[in-house]
């Protein structure tokens, strides 16, 4: 069992509020990424993260624009809780000149490294040595940020993750390692083709593994909290296995191709330990009016709105940009 | 004769020939459903010993097939995107294209490296590539890139057979295609090129989505008078250079479209290798017509821009007269 | 501590003196090859493994020629202890036709297949996922084989490692991980770079890891013993941790151009628990007669004289052969 | 002016390097001293915390320099030999070659990825690869394979100097060379080829330990009055097409020696390139001499067997006259 954190877990308020609306943001940044892609308006690959979304929010909410992540295929929550505005990711989704990258990134490239987004990753288990990377220049450079990589179960079994924990581990280097641990890795359940516990991988290491509840944002924010300050002292990484469960589709537009893989059940189950409705749930009990998360959610919905129009008034980047940005000119 | 799409053909190739050598295996991810329906339901036939489906460890298993084949299996590995190549690049390159060469003859080393390559509507840099132009440097590896249902079967067959790593790249811009494929299974002897159109004024070389585009401009510029040879390579290691050498010495002229970026690249190797064989007989430049050197854009207009098309062909065609 | 296996080890006498024999034959070897390469009669890199050779010996000595083994850059020991001809090992490392591989290979790449040699590697950590495929094998034929992978303390830090003792884990193969931990990777102690102990890296995959004297081939034998058997009766892979020294150099040759980079009395202190050594020391106090050992030693040497003077009577392959063997020919 | 060799000259730009910018630091295996001396004692004077022993990792450090690079490190990273590139592919290609691009230009990757590159002496099919081509072919690399000691030196100081990914191969034939090379530091711009010696009548393009062997069959022919002009590109990526253009239009034939494998490697692509920007100059087939399509043999007759030699490329220059 996983220890109930959240109960133990103390926020005040205003920060409770921006945890719901980042949450908020990011299922109505999502639900219409599905309603945008059966629509057929959204090219290439997408994957989206809703059911998972406490692991965004609750990691993102304790670190600063001076931090640094690194994502994944199934990237949009980290890159919204990491501070991306929803009208400029849209415009990227969409491939138009207004999105982070000009739309030459699309869906599983979305980098902003203003933010300290160092980049979603089409390769499962490619962003890992990046983060590591980012770690050895605060390490290097004395800076005092972190760096989180966010990877999924299925890219746990990826030698890269290995290495990566041991020179996090050799150096001290401040990366926190969360795995979103979604019982999926596209089709097959993890557990079928994953030895043992992931969150265990890291002991061999030296490096402290902790499993916790990924559908609890609060306690999601706790222990990377604790894994933030202990980087930050300068003692070295963490291994993280947030656990969830992918509610969504693996890329949308599967079922045109594939059968049921899993027991409608299964999602139902999970359905009833939504991240958002049980942070709800807590937020009305600890006496807050319902009526100010009816206004964030309408807020949160409206900007989504917005975003999308946004996006869709950019125009399509110029063909003359598919020859730039190979190669930095030096001293431009 | 059944028309099948181009990766039913692919499919039906794996199942004849699990049937017929119980040494046949599967592995790679998701191999049970297959990325593009390649290995889908063998499972249900073949069983779970057979049709292995891996972790996201693309470095164990693609290196695990060398171990494999060279104590009995005759492992087809689903890589799924090319792209994907280039996390078990050591095991494809250090061992399974040396391990024969470095023991002197000692082992066969039967496997095929399949997967999906070049775009497939904005899937962006990291599953886009179109890596051939690697495999076919790096000796010690055939090199397999087809271009129709019919050939994919054939090509297929004989890949599954051969004593060697076999990388077998199926164009995803093909997915949609399907045509006639027999009935009863055949082989088609890697090494042998096609021409897929007789003609006499210009050889076009086309590589695997690049062949239809090269017919579809024969078929244009027949009106103006100009009779266009189209020669699909099918294999690029072996190459079939007579085949190619014979056309251009009858045309004297010669186009390469290839749907890879263009610096080392397979369309100058072609271009290298007939000034070798047939410089006397070349009445013109030879032109190619590749991507340009870019990795591949996500937005569908800058995706489309680096596309081989009729008119960059056709421009090449011209160039030549 | 390691546990003193080897004193609860019976192995009967004959299996004795051939273990005995086994260790006085790779050792003389290596010092032959030594000898070889100061006089410059070798070409390229060679990595000879003294002192470290009860780990190949006492592993080999449960082996079939059905069962397969993979090996490193330092191999020597392991091809000899799974029964390869030190003539044609010779002819190899000249480069010469009667070798292993013609002379294509050389010491690094030496191959037998029909003794279950699938191969020496020049790639730290290269043979790993080979061993592994060799283990598929047996579980896909119904074979009661195993594969052995030897690999080098260095080489635990390759990704492809981990990977491999997941892949074996879910798959049960039978493979035999076996790490010669000799205390360096080329000129750097492996524990500065190295987080934790490496038998324990295999503990989160369900895979026994086990730590052993690899100096004490009744000690190396017993624990390999236990996993080939656990192997055989598909209940997996092992993950086996030989604790050595490398006595010797990393690569012959290196004092040309390196300074000393470890203190000569760690290698004194090493050689003080020399694997040949202790164990002549117990046969003879096993009451077996020291003069059937020293006509073991006198053979062995012989044997090795014999085998150069085959190398060198060996010619170099014809220069046509550079273009053979890059590819079968299907049904030859 | 003191005679360095080879890779003193490039240890002594990374000195110069890490002296004039803090930001640069080197990673690698063993660089305390640094497998070809390139970074040798430098921990001495620059700490453990510049310069950083790594484990057996590759993916882990290759892929580790480029987060590095994005936020704010210039890394030195010494591969060792080129052929492990391989065992970190995909942080090469599919990361360092792509992350600009595809951020749509929001990252600089001041990178640079060392290797001792190509056969040393028997060291057999896993250490002596030469993978220019493969890296040619990515986009997004830069790729520089100098042949002299000061040629090293400055292209070392401007790659450093350099906000992308850079690719320098030392090419290890190139060890016991040892020249003059000035005191003052100073940089060769990226992508200028240099003629290492004028010739009139034939164009030799060199790359890497391959430009001495031009420059002595220049020198053998002179005597018989064939002016041979000699070109090291020294970069591969960008390429110096003007300068190899300009004096094929000189010449009007075209050599190209590439010690490397031949199907789609750089001396194909030159050849094919020259054709598009020269072909009326040429009054001969351009020919090529390159490694024959097998791997690198350990034998060392065998191995011998596959070099660039005088005697192949006097035969390829007669080919053209
Ligand atoms: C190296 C590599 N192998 C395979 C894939 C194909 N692929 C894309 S997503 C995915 C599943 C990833 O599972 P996980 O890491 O658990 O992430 P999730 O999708 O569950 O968020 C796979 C196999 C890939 N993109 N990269
Ligand atoms: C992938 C790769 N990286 C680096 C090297 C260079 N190298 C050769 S041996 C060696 C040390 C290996 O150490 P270990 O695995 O402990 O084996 P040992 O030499 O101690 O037997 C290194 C780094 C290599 N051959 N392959
Ligand atoms: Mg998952
Ligand atoms: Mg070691």
């Amino acid at each position: 069992m996983i220890e109930d954190l959240s109960s133990k877990t103390s926020v005040d308020e205003s920060t409770m509020l921006d945890l719901y609306r980042q949450l908020v943001r990011i299922r109505s940044f999502e639900e219409k990424v599905q309603e945008l892609h059966k629509l057929g308006k959204l090219p290439g690959f997408v994957h989206v993260c809703i059911g998972e979304e406490a692991i965004a929010v609750g990691t993102c909410s304790v670190l600063t624009t001076r931090d640094h992540i690194t994502s994944t295929h199934r990237g949009h929550g980290h890159m919204i809780a990491k501070g991306a505005d929803v009208g400029r990711m849209y415009a990227e989704i969409f491939g138009r000149v207004d999105g982070y990258c000009r739309g030459k990134g699309g869906s599983m490239h979305i980098i902003d490294t203003k933010l300290g987004i160092l980049g979603a990753n089409g390769i499962v288990g490619g962003g890992i040595p990046m983060a590591t990377g980012a770690g050895l220049s605060e390490v290097v450079l004395g800076g005092n940020g972190v760096s989180v990589c966010f990877f999924g179960d299925g890219a746990a079994n990826q030698g890269v993750l290995f290495e990566a924990l041991n020179l996090a581990s050799i150096w001290k280097l401040p990366v926190i390692y969360i795995c979103e641990s979604n019982n999926f890795m596209e089709y097959t359940p993890t557990a079928d083709l994953t030895a043992g516990h992931i969150y265990e991988r890291s002991i061999p290491f030296g490096v402290p593994g902790i499993e916790v509840d990924g559908n609890d944002v609060l306690a999601v924010r706790k222990v990377v909290q604790e894994a933030v300050d202990r980087a930050r002292r300068g003692e070295g990484p963490t291994l993280i296995e947030a656990v969830t469960y992918r509610i969504a589709d693996h890329a949308e537009g599967e079922s045109a191709f594939l059968d049921a893989y899993r027991p409608d059940s299964d999602i139902e189950q999970w359905r009833d330990r939504d991240p958002i409705s049980r942070f709800r749930t807590r937020l009305l009990s600890d006496g807050i009016d319902e009526g100010v998360l009816d206004e964030i959610v309408q807020e949160e919905r409206a900007r989504v709105e917005a975003g999308v129009e946004f996006a869709e008034a950019s125009p399509f980047p110029s063909e003359e940009e598919t020859l730039d940005h190979v190669f930095a000119v030096r001293g431009a | 004769m059944a028309k099948l799409y181009f990766f039913q053909a692919v499919r039906r190739a794996i199942e004849v020939s699990m049937e017929e050598d119980e040494t046949v295996i599967v592995m790679g991810e998701d191999v049970d459903l297959g990325a593009f329906g390649v290995t889908s339901e063998l499972i249900g036939r073949f069983g779970p010993n057979r049709i292995r489906k891996t972790p996201i460890s693309e470095a164990v298993f693609v290196g695990s097939a060398v171990g494999a084949a060279a104590t009995g299996l005759r492992p087809f590995v689903d890589v799924m995107f090319s792209s994907f190549f280039y996390v078990a690049m050591d095991q494809l390159m250090n061992q399974a294209a040396r391990l024969r060469y470095m023991s002197g003859g000692q082992v066969e080393l039967p496997i095929v490296y399949f997967a999906g390559t070049g775009p497939s509507g904005s899937t962006a840099a990291q599953h886009s590539e179109n890596p051939h132009a690697l495999m076919m440097h790096a000796a010690g590896l055939k090199v397999v890139m087809p271009s129709t249902p019919a050939d994919a079967f054939g090509l297929m067959m004989a890949s599954i057979r051969d004593p060697n790593p076999v990388v077998f790249l199926g164009d995803l811009s093909l997915t949609s295609l399907r045509s006639e494929v027999p009935d009863e299974p055949y082989e088609i002897k890697l090494g042998t090129a096609d021409v897929k159109r007789p003609g006499e004024d210009v050889t076009i070389v086309a590589i695997a989505s690049t062949v239809r585009t090269a017919l579809d401009l024969a078929t244009d510029l027949e009106s103006e008078g100009i009779s266009v040879e189209v020669i699909d390579p099918r294999t690029l290691v072996p190459f079939d250079w007579n085949t190619v050498a014979n056309s251009v010495e009858k045309t004297g002229r010669l186009v390469v479209a290839d749907p890879a970026r263009r610096l080392c690249g397979a369309a100058g190797e072609i271009i290298a290798g007939i000034n070798e064989r047939s410089w006397s007989s070349l009445k013109a430049a030879p032109q190619r017509v590749t991507w340009p050197d870019v990795p591949v854009p996500f937005s569908p207009p800058l995706e489309a821009s680096i596309e081989v098309t009729k008119a960059d062909l056709e421009k090449a065609v011209r160039a030549t007269l």
